[in-house]
């Protein structure tokens, strides 16, 4: 049976790494991310959750852990924030390259230096061409049915997947949500398969050198090169979009949410402007839609679901006719703009119609973002009849400095 | 307050690091979900708690789905669950005219001046002791209070969520600890005559 | 103390894991001992590798050199993915012996983190560090275990400082088992990890690995030198099981010696020493006969 | 089980010979064994075995008359060192050329 409680958003992605049933489980402690994984350890330590628990010495340690376990057949899962995903960046890399289906809860947080505990989304942006893909949750609902989802995606495209949420907003956060049936979670997360699972019987030697050109194998067959298995992990990444579509359809079937796996709109059908925004940022957004609805502007937002594979061919249809996008976001490429804005803008570029588009940074470091700022930004982007320079159009506005 | 579906209550804690007052915002929240509030959110202080310096906690109740998690700028309820946090903070902040703050405190509440705002006082920390609680336990207690005062939720569902929440940690004790301050808690209206939040 | 049955050439078993044509360099020291080594492990193992020669002599994709399933992973998290490895091996109801393999700076530098933390948790391992006292994949620089004096392209004028005891180091972590090799000595090595397959917990054997482009000797040398190192006393062989410390026969050997040769002809055999003073000859001298004089009061008084 | 249209590309190696190539050709001095001191060849009993012991690159027969697989041979010379009744000898490359500079 299913079962509605409220909870902490740690907690919620730890009972949904409990009903994938995860065998092997390494974290090493970092705010905000913590009581996720101090959760799990007590979950399996009081024998409701059949799974080896590895306390390590560090985050990359913890993702070498992972990266053994699923090497040698078995689900395992890890969970960091901030510096602990950069201290585990090489091992990112290395479980994407090697294909392994992990699954990692990013708890969003800025990066040090200056050292800050508090949300933004510096962390999983600098980690964006790791060959990972990358979902943003909005609410604990969407932080465990997109955990389950994330395993089934991971194991079936060979792609490992990490599962934002922000530190705080929603990982202290309680909130009420559903908490899916297990045996119901059993039917639709097959058991776990890795397709060059270490074996003495049928022995490989994985993740071996390997040359910038194909090259015969010992039965005279050619073998890709490190480009085409490069190449390979891009296009595969590519059509993982198609799998994350079809894997919620199937969610939706058996348990009666989703629909939304790639974009979540509110009130965007007959928008002439259009926030895009990413995790609870998106969500705060409603009531200021609402209440710029209501003085008469055609004002929507769209909640980026995924960020890699970046869904361009389907945002950039969706936004391809409005008046003006504005894209809201927690993080930037420093000397440059929002990763996201340029993302988007890169994806909009070949449509003739293209729409204004503008880039506001808010929240760097758990800077209050207040729904009155989001409110008088957001009017007086829609109201601005007169253009600026390109160069000034193109410049990301900082919202809510106070120096 | 409660039959308008689009009405959001907001409850902001005032404690210090330790006191518990995260786990009372909890139970509370627990509470209201469970008397069919769709959209709770309780959120914690943001960052490093540390114990004995002040915090406070925020809790969101509506009907509806709750899709703001910005912190409660403008509260209904203050609660402070210690009443020498009035001296270092100003818990007042943002509360609405007419609103409703509850003080767990020794003095009685006629010390306790707020003519904007309807005040509830009890001495929470006495009757946790006499409840069979260690000294210092108040954040069972408080819930109490903020059942007598704030017509929420019934105190017999605040009684089952705590008996939950303090499953092994003295439940009963600390059951009878919000019991007896739902008993002992007064409250006065405001003297400035400010509709009701 | 556990034993286990002395292997000679005789008995040795022929069947061979490691295929000829592999990328090691000629008279490689590693060589011998992966070789070796294998017969000891069998089949029924998975292994660890971080950057280091073996994962060069291992093979390039997508030919392996070697038959056993091998993780090749980052330089850092060897004992970390070995863990990983053999939690997986657990859940699996498997008995596959998991053994990680790695040189001297993969396990006491770069790695060392990783090392010491499943040291702590006492990870069901077998850790095996072959040293030969340099970055050699990467054409000879200096490690944490490069001795004092030694030259490397990062110490072209000798290495200041004394290499660290990584050995000792592991056996303040009080791990199951810890033992010292080299490759002069494969059968030794070969019933050490007999011995280390019958014991539960962090099995750690630290083995010196001459190499000869990276020490400066002929390629036909790379036994007799490792052979030298132990006659002159400077590296011991030794096992250490429940806290307690035992020299092996190599080493064991030296405590009837009232003399043991002088270290100038070890290292009088490798042109990495040529920097030495002999001065610094002197002090090193008087290490090593310090460290016998204390080994006899120790070993010769039971 | 992975999706039949994902291909799921990665190094895994599989075991064989030679991912060096002929690595004879690496040798310049190639182990010539003179059976006549051989210990197991001599005597023909199986002893000694030392050059099949020490051998790094597996090329050496643990037979009565040891025999050097000369395509992967690296002559490193490490069974001529290590034979104790000096039975190997390291010959020069160059004397196994075949022809001359006619040729």
């Amino acid at each position: 049976m299913s079962e509605k409680l409220i909870d902490s958003g740690n907690n919620a992605a730890a009972m949904a790494v409990q009903l994938a049933a995860a065998e092997v489980i390494a974290a090493y402690p970092i705010t905000p991310q913590t009581p996720l994984t101090e959760k799990l350890s007590e979950l399996i330590a009081a024998g409701k959750m059949d799974a080896e628990y590895v306390a390590v010495e560090s985050e990359h340690s913890a993702l070498g852990v992972c990266i053994g376990a699923a090497s040698a057949g078995v689900r395992a899962f890890t969970a960091t924030s901030s510096n602990g995903l950069l201290y585990m960046s090489e091992q990112l890399h290395w479980a994407a390259g090697s294909r392994l289906p992990l699954v990692m809860c990013v708890v969003n947080r800025g990066i040090g230096a200056p050292w800050s505990v508090w949300n933004d989304h510096q962390d999983a942006m600098s980690q964006r061409d790791a060959g990972w893909i990358q979902i943003f949750a909005k609410d604990h609902q969407e932080i465990v049915d997109m955990t389950l989802k994330a395993f089934r995606l991971a194991e079936l495209v060979h792609i490992p997947v990490m599962v934002n949420y922000d530190g705080y907003y929603l990982s202290h956060t309680y909130m009420p949500f559903e908490l899916p049936d297990a045996q119901t979670v059993r039917e639709f997360l097959p058991t776990y398969d890795y397709a060059h699972t270490l074996d003495p019987e049928k022995p490989e030697s994985l993740n071996t050198v390997t040359l910038p050109d194909a090259r015969n194998d010992i039965n005279g067959v050619k073998q890709p090169g490190y480009m085409d298995i490069r190449h390979n992990l891009h296009q595969e990444m590519r059509l993982a979009l198609q799998v994350w579509e079809e894997i919620d359809a199937d969610f939706q079937q058996r348990f009666g949410r989703g629909g939304t796996p790639i974009l979540d709109p509110y009130r965007c059908d007959d928008a002439d402007f259009v926030v895009v925004a990413m995790g609870t940022l998106a969500n705060q957004f409603h009531d200021v839609v609402d209440r710029l609805r209501d003085e008469g502007l055609k004002v929507g937002v769209l909640a980026l679901q995924i960020y890699r594979p970046f869904p361009t061919a389907i945002i950039a249809e969706a936004l391809q006719s409005v008046k003006a996008v504005l894209v809201y976001e927690k993080g930037l490429s420093y000397g440059n703009q929002g990763a996201l804005y340029a993302d988007l803008k890169s994806a909009l570029y070949p449509y003739p119609n293209r729409p204004q588009l503008h880039n506001f940074i808010v929240g760097l470091g758990g800077r209050d973002i207040g729904t009155e700022d989001l409110y008088q930004t957001l009017k007086t982007a829609c109201l601005q009849e007169a253009l600026g320079t390109p160069e000034q159009n193109d410049t990301p506005q900082w919202i809510g400095l106070q120096l | 307050m409660q039959d308008d579906p689009q009405q959001m209550i907001q409850i902001r804690w005032h404690g210090r690091g330790g006191q518990g007052a995260i786990t009372a915002a909890k139970v509370v929240a627990e509470a209201t979900f469970k008397s069919g509030y769709g959209g709770v959110v309780m959120a914690p202080t943001f960052g490093t708690e540390r114990r004995g310096a002040p915090v406070s906690t925020s809790l969101k109740i509506s009907r509806e789905k709750i899709y703001d998690l910005s912190p409660i700028r403008f509260p209904d309820i203050v609660v402070v669950l210690d009443y020498l946090i009035l001296n270092e903070v100003d818990v007042t902040v943002g509360l609405k005219p007419g609103g409703l703050l509850i003080i767990n405190s020794p003095r009685p509440l006629r010390d306790h001046q707020f003519p904007d705002y309807r005040v509830a006082v009890a001495n929470v920390t006495k009757l946790g002791i006499e409840a069979g609680l260690r000294k210092g336990i108040v954040n069972s207690g408080i819930i109490g209070a903020l059942g007598k005062a704030g017509g929420l939720v019934d105190i017999e569902m605040l009684s089952r969520c705590i008996a939950a929440e303090f499953v092994g940690r003295k439940p009963e004790e600390n059951v009878r600890a919000a019991q007896l301050v739902y008993a002992a808690t007064q409250i006065s209206e405001p003297s400035r005559g400010a509709a009701n939040a | 103390m556990t034993t286990a049955a002395k292997t000679n050439v005789l008995n040795l078993s022929t069947e061979e894991f490691v295929h000829p044509g592999n990328r090691a360099c000629s008279g490689c020291g590693l060589s011998i001992l992966y070789r070796i080594g294998l017969k000891a492990l069998g089949r029924d193992c998975i292994f660890v590798v971080p950057p280091s020669c073996l994962t060069v002599m291992q093979g390039l994709f997508p030919i392996a050199a070697s038959q056993m399933p091998i993780l090749n992973g980052t330089f850092a998290s060897t004992a970390a993915i070995a863990t990983g490895v053999r939690a997986a091996m657990k859940r699996r109801g498997k008995q596959t012996q998991v053994v990680a393999w790695a040189g001297d700076g993969g396990t006491a530098d770069i790695g060392i983190q990783a090392l010491s933390g499943a040291l702590e948790r006492n990870e069901d391992i077998i850790y095996i560090c072959y040293d030969n006292e340099a970055y050699m994949n990467t054409g000879v620089q200096r490690s944490g275990t490069t001795p004092q004096g030694g030259l490397t392209t990062t110490t072209p004028y000798g290495k200041k400082e004394q290499g660290k005891n990584l050995p000792e180091i592991v056996a303040a972590h009080n791990p199951a088992y810890v033992a010292t090799c080299s490759a002069s000595y494969p059968l030794d090595f070969h019933d050490k990890l007999l011995k280390a397959k019958q014991i539960s917990g962090l099995k750690y054997i630290h083995i010196q690995t001459p190499c000869p482009p990276g020490w400066g000797c002929e390629e036909r040398m790379t036994v007799k030198i490792g052979k030298a190192a132990i006659d002159c006393g400077l590296f011991d062989l030794y096992e250490i099981e429940d806290g307690k410390k035992q020299l092996s026969e190599p080493s064991r050997k030296l405590l009837k010696k009232a003399k043991l040769p002088s270290v100038q002809e070890y290292l009088s055999m490798q042109t990495r020493f040529k920097a030495l003073s002999d001065e610094q000859i002197a002090v090193m001298q008087e290490r090593i006969d310090q460290k016998w004089a204390d080994y006899r009061q120790e070993f010769c008084a039971e | 089980m992975p999706d039949s249209r994902f291909k799921v590309l990665t190094s895994a190696s599989t075991s064989g010979p030679g991912d060096a190539g002929r690595t004879g050709s690496w040798r310049v001095e190639r182990p010539i064994i003179d059976y006549s001191r051989c210990t197991p060849a001599k005597t023909g009993k199986a002893s000694c075995h030392l050059c099949w012991l020490y051998c790094p690159d597996n090329v050496v027969s643990k037979t009565l008359e040891p025999k050097i697989d000369l395509e992967y041979c690296k002559g490193c010379g490490i069974c001529a060192e290590e034979c104790p009744v000096k039975a190997i000898e390291m010959v020069s490359e160059e004397q196994f050329v075949k022809g001359g500079e006619d040729e």
